[in-house]
């Protein structure tokens, strides 16, 4: 009865008991999610477009905010080391497509997966022979992102929402729109969205696949030196950062991999999730850190009744 | 020194049906995809023995009938007699373990497997050895392999197929790969053999001889064919009865030099509009 | 069924004798159902009796001929045995003649019985059965497709062996009066029917004694020391007397074991398999053999060509001499042993000739350097000069004493002497008993005391080894009087792996000219590797790089033949490559695959001429059959070209001059 | 060239289905086997035996077991190491529990632990497959080495979370714990591994090994010949779980001597993964090629700049090795996705055909 | 294919090269001393300044002394990453010459640990490992001074309840700590200790991925409002757990941390916002000692050290606790040289050596250390020497010594380290025991 009473319950009585304390679980859940679907998004458009499976996502991120943190302690200055990264993400999608993607046309779905993961080995041995690989600070000031934080007083208790939480939640709103624009108005972007159900047909835009690649991946860039830049801030850059990409993957799963509406709700509803069950059932019944499972078995089982995941397109067998 | 086998051990299985006895009855099966109807309404029936050609244009719901009968796709209507027992619906692979075995419009052969692990892998369901004494590769183990594998040779030797005996079928020509399918099925010993398009996609002389096979079959194991063939002139020669569909819908069922001049087909092959 | 060794004389008996003294050996191996199926000379014995009695209940009796149609196969080899066992007469018949050649064969020697391989076979028979009033039943081999033909007159083969092994098991008396009927066998019966091709006219019917074959195959077993341990590979006609010795005579009389490759796509491949310690080809396969190993070397990369191209080098400098057991540099045999490893054994295993102990070349010249490339590799291939009324064997080279240029001294038991007209003629065992129902032509062939006319010119060197330099009535002259052998030069072109066959003329002629047939693997290989497209044999033959190429090859072939005094004269003056393939099928080769000179000579008449009257190139229409019977033209315009003559090297002057 | 196959036949299916229906195949083996059981033993360092040899050993044989299940029957599973650290639990539970029990009883029993959970963990395969069960697998591995975190009583309630191995005996000898000698947890290790790879593959080339490669290659055909997928699927889950667990055994008895949680985390299954791709998917040979590879090249590479005497310290000795692996990887990807398996065949492929260069 | 083949050849030379190099032999005038250290990783920003800190005293000494009583330290590191399954590696490969062990990382003292009494090489782990290896009776092989994870417990206890546990009654205490055998070290004691005094222990432990995203960790500390948060944290740990106390507004004078917590980097990354967040650690930089600047004198300005100076390294906690480290070492090796009078002394002669350490006050003076490090001596029984420790609080800018040495509760504390000493010897019988030692 006490069992029963503390699943179904008690953790409810909890939420009501202390609202403030549940609004801030879910803005901690909602920016975790912010988080999860930027990440996811850098997985579902290089998917989409090339089918690789990019696990070298996570190492990106890491690469990106270390890029930019490095740059800036050789003393370049912030707003030209933004730029500085930008170059080296591209210079980066350009290599790995050259010298991985090329080669590895038309693989296997796993031969291209376990090359990424190549990718990623190389870049955290490049990165910390480069960058070290100690712990560094994120140049949050100097990029002029806030931060200090709003303290709201509802219920008697209080909700604090720090601004550079807020400040990536918005960047991120602000980054997804600009690419669903570039994805659905520009000539690449069409390019790039057709790519994944035909190349013939991405071809006839008149783009190169080399070139559509590179861009992919450079986006991927772009958008991994935001997640940096963004988790930097929180917790600071260092290589650890890298694990992150795990929690994509059941963003994934649960999103669909060709969708980036699917990786971007998958994300929000995963960030969340995990957070509430964490706080109200995990650490009181299970011992807590069950945020190291809770998305993949919400996928799993999300998945066991469609198997092409929330938002993915229903595959019909044929013989 | 082992005396050499012969072939009197080709020979489809005795199913306690006579031959020129109704061996599968399809009775008013309809079936449709989210309101796509692809059969309506059709019964036909095969004979024991006998080479049956199921013809139509190109979706004409040949496939699914095909489907139907080995129960990949469940009918939302009508039943299924085979062998004297009705069936609505059923997993495809007891289908097999009822006698129904068959090839597939695109080769769906085992890519990385060689001709010979594939027809062998069309005994499967009659290997009953456990994992046991596959581990040990001794006694009974051996021995059900080794006497799958003589009947895997007679095939093999039937289709003459020989010298690709150890090459992976991916690197096959396409012709081959069929023979290769038609192999696989034969390995399943069916009482039915569902063919569906034997001879697409080749050329004159492989025709001929997939044609021949197919005589061949039908003669010396005394093996029930269904067919479904795009090809008039191919079915016409090969089959003793055609059933012909177009829209889901039967609109002949006979001889074939019946079906030849029925105005209906020569409609249904011309386009004319319905 | 003890037998004492002298009164062996038939094959039946051997078999009885082989059951007993080789019981559980193997006698017969065929690749089937993708193993070897194998038999011992036990089961051999079993099989071959269950078809006798077999073949006696439907009707076979002492005397009959019974025709043997097929690819090698045991149930064909075991019909021979079974059919001589009981005294009546095999008559192998080449599988791949056409219905017309087969019903004049089978009329001919008026069969009786014939056991074919399949249905292609049954229905070729068939198709001619009623030009053959003596022919009653049929014996089929592979059931396959044949069920639903009328078995009146036609058999399964296991349906009559099981009718044997029926009555063998069900009648006691069966056995034993199989046995008598054996012991009834005499040396001087009849063995078996072979006809001979023949470069012209109609198939003569070589007629073959027991004693024929038992005393050639019992001296050859001893001249190259054969016994039960050695294994061959039966691939060769079964109508061809050759296979009929080597593959029936000596395994029946030395106990060892005949292999039947699955099918003749996968000889290749089954003789490496096999192994074959004891084999035989005429020079056509040898040739075969190393235009493919040219041909995919090629491919190869440059460091594995570099050092094949140096350790066959090698080899051609030292491996004739080690293998005559003649003195070498320390040196040059650690080179030799390295060259072994790293190129010649491998080489050999993919040959299927790592065992080979002896290997004869035979039907016809093989070029020296051919012959010397085999042997300088390590394999002990031999010569052997032979025909079908000699039962094979006339003359052939021992161990060691090995010329390329020779055939060797003659066989054991074997007289040869060279009459005024320099044809070789000989006297031996083996000579054949007469032609069949054709007493005429025996009376031609073969004098009162026992001397049979080869046809061959030839001639004794001084260490008493036979050299032939042509058909005796090919050897003509240049209208200057010098010798033409234009076999001797054909094969001198036919060296070069691009050059599968040749043509020479000169008889008569003011100089020697010739028609080349490029070998289509090796030209077509290479073309692709010069990006030089073709879509036909025709176009390919007609490119002008091929005849580049080719003419390159005539100018070496005529520096070599000016190196030699007596072929000095007759150098090719010009050439042309011919725009389609000679073909049996179209008479131009004999089932032999040996050029039929005359009749080419006739059909390609108007070539001829243009090879003399100075034109550059020449329109012509030819007549082909295609494999199914069909007929059709091929148009084609041919080009001429001139080639260079090379003088006489100086010091061979001097020499031929001493 | 070595390779000389003349004369080489069967008349028999017997020596037709043998393993070695090549010659020149065995005769490598039993020269490697010589090698594994007389020649390195007598001449390894224990640091030979305890960095490179044990340990290729042991993730061969994991490797080997995640092969059954991704090279064979074509499921790809990234949850290897917890399926590892299953057997390893269900080990050292068992001889906790019955310290008495044989030691090689308690490795053969905890495989069945690991292929139980493996068979769970399999269920989805029925409706899931390619990259969405590999993501699914991941829940399996993140779940399992949580709860071996969490549930103290596995690690008896252990105040360092750790399990440790005791000294452990067989027919009197130590061959677990602190006081086991590295060459007799070579022989141990060896042994077992040889046994596991006979068993695997006698399975893999009968009637289950092919089911689990129809199922592979077009599972719909393999159905339609008659394969029920799910027993399929689940007995590939069962059948590789098992020799995984026993892999996983073996990693913490025979070689660690103790574990953590975190030890059978993310990074060992990839780990494993990589061995088995880089060695080859659908073959036996290639698990122990890419074992040498992933797991001794490196051992390899960071001794190679003391060797040649360059000033590097030893994290940028570490950096190096990480990128040279990487790029090692993407290279063998490039060269030869198939991996080393299927290098070595053809290699074998060339020496059969030699001089012929094909 | 072709480049395939390269890479395999050169791989094999490569291989071959290796098994043939023979490591230089074992030589009478120089002490191996291996370090299995850790510079990459997610813990590379802990490990670098404290690897760089052992380094550079050994160089100092060859440097300006010529080495140890004239026998040259060869200092080696083996890249573990912090990872236990290098860590063994590196152990395997080094054993062989080694005269000591320095595992650093509990999970690899914890590998090591069984295979000291069977390879008979002394570990050294100043500050971390096992705390019961205080044992020395049972533990013959393995050091921890100068104080245990359980002092380290006892000390900030102590200093949160002003010297009187029992005023913790009632009270509620958050541990939270790496989910790895390191961070579950202390609870045995903290759970005994809370029965004792009455208070609730609050474990939460930080897996290894959620090192830098600890929100929900600190969303449970905010809803159990415990009056203290002790952390055993490391690595990306303690920056992110820092971050977030500074969010969650948890207060600082109520989070402290192991003195492994104590990285001035970590807080760094707060700045100012982490003012007040103490430490206990038992040892202080102080970069105005004569060694410092001797260091800084032959070592750093010589450029021979690898330390980056614009991170102001040099003063900061870790490098200077690395000195320490080395100083502790070479303490016991002095000794067994000196003991046994051997230049180079064998791993039994420098565990002898490492059960003979005194490093008094006058001994830390005259070696130029003076308090940076707690005075302390060990023995044949006590293997750890329980020195105690400082409490160090964050100005905002550095860490500041914020009390005077506080001492363990060592009759709390004692009992239970020779009840797990003893169930550690039975769990892995059979175990010796040094009946010699009489203390």
């Amino acid at each position: 009865m006490d069992f029963l009473n503390g699943i179904l319950v008690k953790p409810f009585a909890d939420m009501a008991a202390a609202p403030d304390f549940l609004l801030q679980v879910l803005w901690e859940g909602l920016v975790g999610g912010v988080l999860y679907a930027l990440i996811a998004l850098g997985f579902v458009l290089i998917y989409k477009s090339s089918r690789i499976f990019n696990f070298a996502q996570g190492i990106m991120v890491v690469f990106a905010a270390l890029t930019l943190v490095g740059l800036h302690e050789r003393g370049v200055p912030a707003l030209f080391a933004l730029p500085l990264t930008l170059l080296v993400m591209l210079a980066l999608a350009m290599a790995i497509e050259r010298v991985v993607l090329r080669p590895l046309v038309n693989q296997p779905d796993i031969i291209l997966f376990m090359a990424t993961i190549g990718i990623t080995m190389f870049l955290i041995g490049f990165g910390e022979l480069i960058f070290g690989g100690e712990n560094k600070v994120m140049i949050t000031r100097e990029l002029m992102i806030p931060t200090d934080s709003f303290i709201f007083e509802p219920f008697g208790g209080f909700v604090s929402i720090e601004q550079k939480d807020l400040t990536a939640v918005v960047g991120a709103v602000f980054l997804v729109i600009g690419l669903l624009v570039f994805l659905n108005k520009s000539k690449i972007g069409r390019a790039i969205r057709a790519l994944g159900d035909d190349h013939q047909a991405a071809l006839s835009v008149g783009i190169s696949l080399s070139t559509i690649w590179v861009i992919v991946w450079f986006i991927a860039g772009v958008i991994a030196l935001a997640t940096g830049i963004v988790w930097g801030a929180r917790a600071g850059v260092s290589f650890a950062l890298e694990v992150i990409a795990f929690k994509a993957l059941p963003v994934l799963m649960l999103g669909g991999l060709e969708s980036v509406m699917g990786a971007i709700i998958g994300g929000l509803a995963i960030g969340i999730l995990e957070k509430v069950f964490e706080i109200y059932w995990g650490q009181p019944l299970l011992g807590g850190n069950t945020e190291a499972w809770f998305a993949y078995v919400l996928a799993l089982l999300v998945l066991l009744f469609r198997p092409q995941g929330l938002f993915g397109e229903k595959i019909i067998e044929r013989v | 020194m082992n005396p050499r086998p012969d072939h009197t051990q080709l020979v489809a299985p005795e199913d306690g049906i006579a031959k020129g006895d109704v061996l599968l009855d399809v009775r008013n099966v309809s079936l449709s995809f989210g309101g796509v109807k692809a059969i309506t309404d059709i019964s036909l029936n095969v004979l024991k023995g006998e080479i049956r050609a199921i013809i139509g244009p190109n979706g004409a719901g040949k496939t699914s009938m095909l489907n139907v009968i080995n129960g990949f796709y469940t009918p939302q209507q009508g039943t299924i007699v085979f062998r004297g027992k009705e069936r609505r619906s059923m997993k495809p692979h007891e289908a097999v373990g009822q006698g129904i075995a068959r090839t597939f419009q695109n080769v769906a052969l085992f890519k990385g497997m060689s001709t010979l692990d594939n027809i062998m892998a069309g005994r499967s369901v009659m290997m009953k050895r456990n994992i046991g004494w596959q581990m040990l590769w001794h006694g009974p183990a051996l021995r059900e392999e080794i006497e799958h594998r003589e009947k895997v040779e007679e095939i093999i030797d039937f289709l003459e197929i020989q010298h690709i005996r150890r090459t992976p079928v991916g690197k096959l020509p396409y012709g081959l790969q069929k023979r290769v399918e038609l192999g696989r099925a034969l390995a399943m010993e069916p009482s039915l053999l569902l063919l569906d398009e034997p001879m697409a996609g080749m050329n004159l002389e492989e025709k001929e001889d997939m044609s021949r096979f197919i005589i061949d079959v039908n003669q010396q194991r005394g093996t029930t064919i269904a067919l479904i063939e795009h090809d008039m002139g191919v079915v016409m020669d090969l089959s003793d009865r055609v059933v012909v569909l177009d829209y889901g819908k039967k609109i002949a069922d006979g001889p074939p030099d019946e079906v030849k001049n029925s105005q209906d087909v020569i409609d249904a092959y011309l386009g004319v509009p319905h | 069924m003890a037998q004492s060794r002298a009164s062996t004389d038939t094959f039946a008996k051997y078999l009885l004798l082989n059951a007993e003294r080789f019981r559980d050996r193997p006698a017969m191996r065929f690749k089937d159902y993708g193993i070897w199926q194998s038999w011992t000379w036990a089961e051999q014995l079993d099989e071959v009796r269950a078809l006798a009695l077999g073949l006696q209940s439907i009707g076979l009796k002492r005397g009959d001929k019974v025709a043997v149609i097929g690819s090698n196969r045991p149930r064909l080899y075991w019909s021979f045995a079974a059919v001589q066992s009981l005294g009546a007469v095999p008559v192998p018949v080449y599988a791949d003649s056409v219905a017309e050649e087969m019903a004049y064969v089978l009329d001919h020697a008026e069969v009786k019985f014939a056991v074919v391989e399949d249905q292609e076979q049954v229905d070729k028979v068939l198709s001619v059965a009623d030009r053959v009033p003596a022919l009653t039943e049929l014996i089929y081999d592979e059931p396959r497709g044949l069920k639903d033909y009328d078995h009146t007159h036609l058999h399964a083969y296991q349906s009559v062996r099981e009718a044997g092994l029926k009555r063998f098991s069900e009648d006691a008396d069966a056995g034993p009066a199989w046995l008598a009927e054996i012991e009834k066998g005499r040396g001087d019966d009849l063995s078996v029917i072979l006809y001979t091709s023949g470069t012209t006219g109609r198939p003569k019917g070589v007629m073959l004694s027991q004693d024929n074959f038992v005393r050639s195959a019992i001296n050859g077993n001893a001249f190259d020391k054969l016994d039960e341990n050695e294994t061959i590979i039966a691939y060769l006609p079964l109508a061809w007397v050759g296979d009929h010795l080597f593959s029936y005579a000596q395994s029946y009389t030395a106990g060892f074991c005949v292999a039947c490759p699955e099918s003749a796509e996968t000889i290749n491949e089954d003789r490496r398999e096999i192994a074959p310690t004891y084999f035989f080809a005429p020079p056509r396969v040898f040739e075969t053999l190393l235009t493919s190993i040219m041909v995919r070397m090629e491919d190869a990369g440059r460091l594995k060509k570099w050092m094949f191209d140096h350790f066959l080098a090698h080899a051609s400098k030292v491996g004739e001499r080690l293998l005559n057991g003649d003195a070498v540099g320390a040196w040059d045999r650690l080179k030799y042993a390295i060259g072994e490893f790293a190129v010649y054994g491998p080489l050999k295993n993919r040959m299927g000739l790592s065992r080979m102990r002896v290997g004869y070349t035979a039907g016809e010249a093989i070029g020296p350097e051919l012959f010397s490339f085999y042997r300088s590799l390590g394999l002990n291939l031999k010569q052997l000069y032979g025909q079908t009324e000699a039962t094979v064997y006339i003359t052939a080279q021992a161990d060691g004493k090995i010329r390329p240029d020779t055939v060797g001294l003659p066989s054991p038991e074997v007289e040869i002497k060279i009459a005024d007209t320099g044809e070789v003629m000989y006297r031996s065992p083996g000579v054949f008993v007469g032609y069949y129902k054709n007493a005429e032509a025996t009376r031609e062939t073969k004098t009162e005391d026992g001397w049979v006319h080869t046809g061959d010119a030839g001639f004794f060197d001084k260490d008493g080894q036979l050299k032939i330099i042509d058909r005796a009535k090919d050897v003509g002259k240049l209208s200057s009087g010098a010798l033409f052998a234009p076999k001797y030069i054909e094969n001198t072109l036919k060296f070069f792996p691009d050059i599968k066959e040749a043509v020479a003329f000169g008889h008569g002629r003011e100089f020697c000219a010739a028609f080349i047939n490029i070998d289509l693997a090796a030209v077509g290989s290479w073309a692709e590797r010069n990006n030089i497209a073709y879509a036909s044999y025709q176009e390919l033959a007609n490119h002008p790089r091929v005849y580049e190429t080719i003419a390159a090859h005539v100018d070496e072939a005529n520096r070599r033949l000016s190196r030699e005094p007596l072929m000095a004269a007759s150098q090719i003056k010009r050439f042309l490559v011919l725009h389609k393939e000679l073909d049996a099928d179209d008479g131009e080769l004999t089932r032999t695959q040996k050029v039929r000179r005359n009749f080419i000579a006739e059909r390609y008449g108007e070539l001829i001429e243009a090879l003399y009257d100075g034109s550059s190139e020449k329109s012509v229409e030819t007549q082909v059959t295609y494999e199914d019977g069909r007929k059709g033209v091929i148009r084609a315009t041919v080009r001429i070209v001139d080639a260079k003559v090379h003088d006489v090297p100086a010091e061979i002057m001097r020499e031929a001059a001493e | 060239m070595f390779y000389r196959t003349a004369g080489q036949f069967k008349t028999s299916y017997q020596a037709d289905h043998a393993l070695f229906p090549v010659r020149q195949d065995a005769i490598l083996l039993a020269v490697i086997l010589v090698f594994a059981f007389a020649v390195f033993p007598l001449t390894a360092s224990e640091f030979t035996f305890r960095a490179l040899l044990i340990p290729v050993l042991i993730y061969s044989l994991a490797a080997l077991g995640l092969n059954i299940l991704t090279g064979y029957a074509g499921q790809l599973s990234l949850g290897t190491g917890a399926f590892m650290g299953v057997g390893a639990y269900a080990c050292y539970k068992l001889i906790s529990i019955f310290p008495e029990m044989n030691i090689v009883v308690a490795i053969a029993l905890s495989g069945f632990f690991s292929a139980t959970v493996g068979v769970i963990f399999g269920l989805p395969s029925l409706r899931i497959k390619g990259f969405y069960l590999a993501i699914a697998t991941l829940a399996a591995q993140f779940f399992l080495v949580w709860l071996f975190q969490k549930w103290s009583w596995l690690y008896n309630y252990n105040a360092s979370g750790a399990i440790q191995v005791p000294n452990i005996n067989l027919f009197g000898v130590t061959v677990a714990g602190p006081r086991a000698s590295a060459i007799v947890q070579y022989y141990f290790v060896l042994s077992v591994v040889c046994v596991m790879t006979v068993f695997a593959i006698n399975i893999t080339r009968g009637r289950i090994g092919r089911m689990w490669k129809a199922v592979r290659d077009m599972d719909i055909a393999a159905e339609l010949v008659g394969i029920n997928l799910m027993r399929t699927k689940l007995m590939a889950f069962f059948v590789s779980s098992y020799v995984v667990g026993i892999a996983g055994a073996l990693f913490v008895f025979l070689w660690r001597g103790a574990a953590e949680a975190n030890l059978f985390d993310i990074p060992l299954s990839f780990r494993v993964l990589f061995i088995a791709i880089i060695g080859g998917l659908g073959s036996v040979l290639g698990n122990f090629l890419g074992a040498i590879l992933i797991v001794a090249l490196p051992v390899i590479i960071s001794a190679v700049p003391r060797a040649l005497g360059l000033p590097l310290d030893a994290a940028t000795v570490e950096h190096l090795n990480i990128m040279i692996i990487g790029a090692l990887i993407i290279t063998f990807l490039i060269v030869e996705p198939h991996g080393l398996a299927r290098f070595w065949a053809m290699i074998r492929e060339k020496l059969i055909l030699w001089p012929f260069p094909h | 294919m072709k480049t395939l083949l390269k890479t395999v050849v050169l791989s094999s030379v490569l291989a071959l090269g290796v098994g043939i190099a023979v490591p230089a032999a074992a030589q009478d005038d120089s002490i191996y001393i291996p370090n299995l250290a850790y510079r990459t990783g997610p813990f590379a920003a802990t490990g670098t300044p404290l690897m760089n800190g052992q380094r550079d005293y050994i160089t100092l000494l060859n440097e300006r002394d010529g080495g140890l009583n004239g026998v040259k330290l060869q200092y080696d590191e083996c890249e573990t990453g912090y990872n236990t399954e290098k860590g063994v590696e590196c152990y395997e490969k080094t054993k062989a010459r080694a005269v000591v062990t320095q595992p650093w990382s509990t999970g690899i003292t914890l590998q090591v640990l069984p295979k000291s009494n069977v390879d008979k090489i002394p570990i050294l782990a100043p500050g971390y490992g096992f705390s019961p290896m205080s044992d020395g009776k049972v533990f013959q092989w393995a050091y921890n001074p100068p104080s245990s994870y359980w002092d380290g417990a006892s000390m900030i206890l102590k200093h949160i309840s002003d010297g009187n546990l029992d005023s913790l009654n009632g009270k509620k205490i958050a541990l939270l700590h790496l989910d790895h055998p390191y961070g579950k070290e202390p609870i045995p004691l903290l759970e005994a200790l809370a029965e004792k005094h009455g208070f609730t222990l609050l474990p939460i432990p930080v897996g290894l991925t959620e090192m830098q995203n600890q929100s929900a960790q600190w969303l449970q500390i905010r809803r159990e409002r415990p009056d203290f948060v002790i952390m055993w944290g490391w690595g990306a740990m303690n920056a992110g757990a820092v971050t977030e106390a500074v969010k969650t507004k948890y207060p600082m004078n109520q989070f402290l941390g192991i003195w492994w917590s104590g990285h001035d980097g970590d807080l760094k990354l707060v700045g100012d916002a982490g003012k007040g967040y103490r430490s206990i650690s038992w040892s202080v930089p102080n970069s105005e000692t004569p060694l410092m600047q001797d260091i800084k004198k032959h070592v750093v300005d010589a450029g021979k050290s690898q330390i980056s100076q614009a991170e102001g390294e040099f003063d900061s906690v870790f490098y200077q606790r690395g000195l320490m480290i080395s100083i502790i070492l070479v303490e016991g090796i002095k000794a067994a040289q000196e003991h046994f009078d051997v230049r180079a002394p064998n791993p039994d002669q420098l565990r002898w050596g490492l059960e003979n350490i005194k490093l008094d006050e006058a001994r830390l003076k005259e070696l130029g250390a003076e308090g940076m490090l707690v005075p302390f001596s060990t023995s044949c029984a006590d293997h750890t020497g329980h020195g105690g420790g400082w409490m160090l609080e964050w100005d905002g800018a550095k860490f500041v010594k914020a009390s005077d040495i506080l001492m363990p509760d060592r009759a709390d504390i004692e009992p239970l380290e020779m009840e797990k000493a003893k169930e550690y010897a039975a769990a892995n019988a059979p175990w010796p025991i040094n009946e010699e030692c009489k203390m």
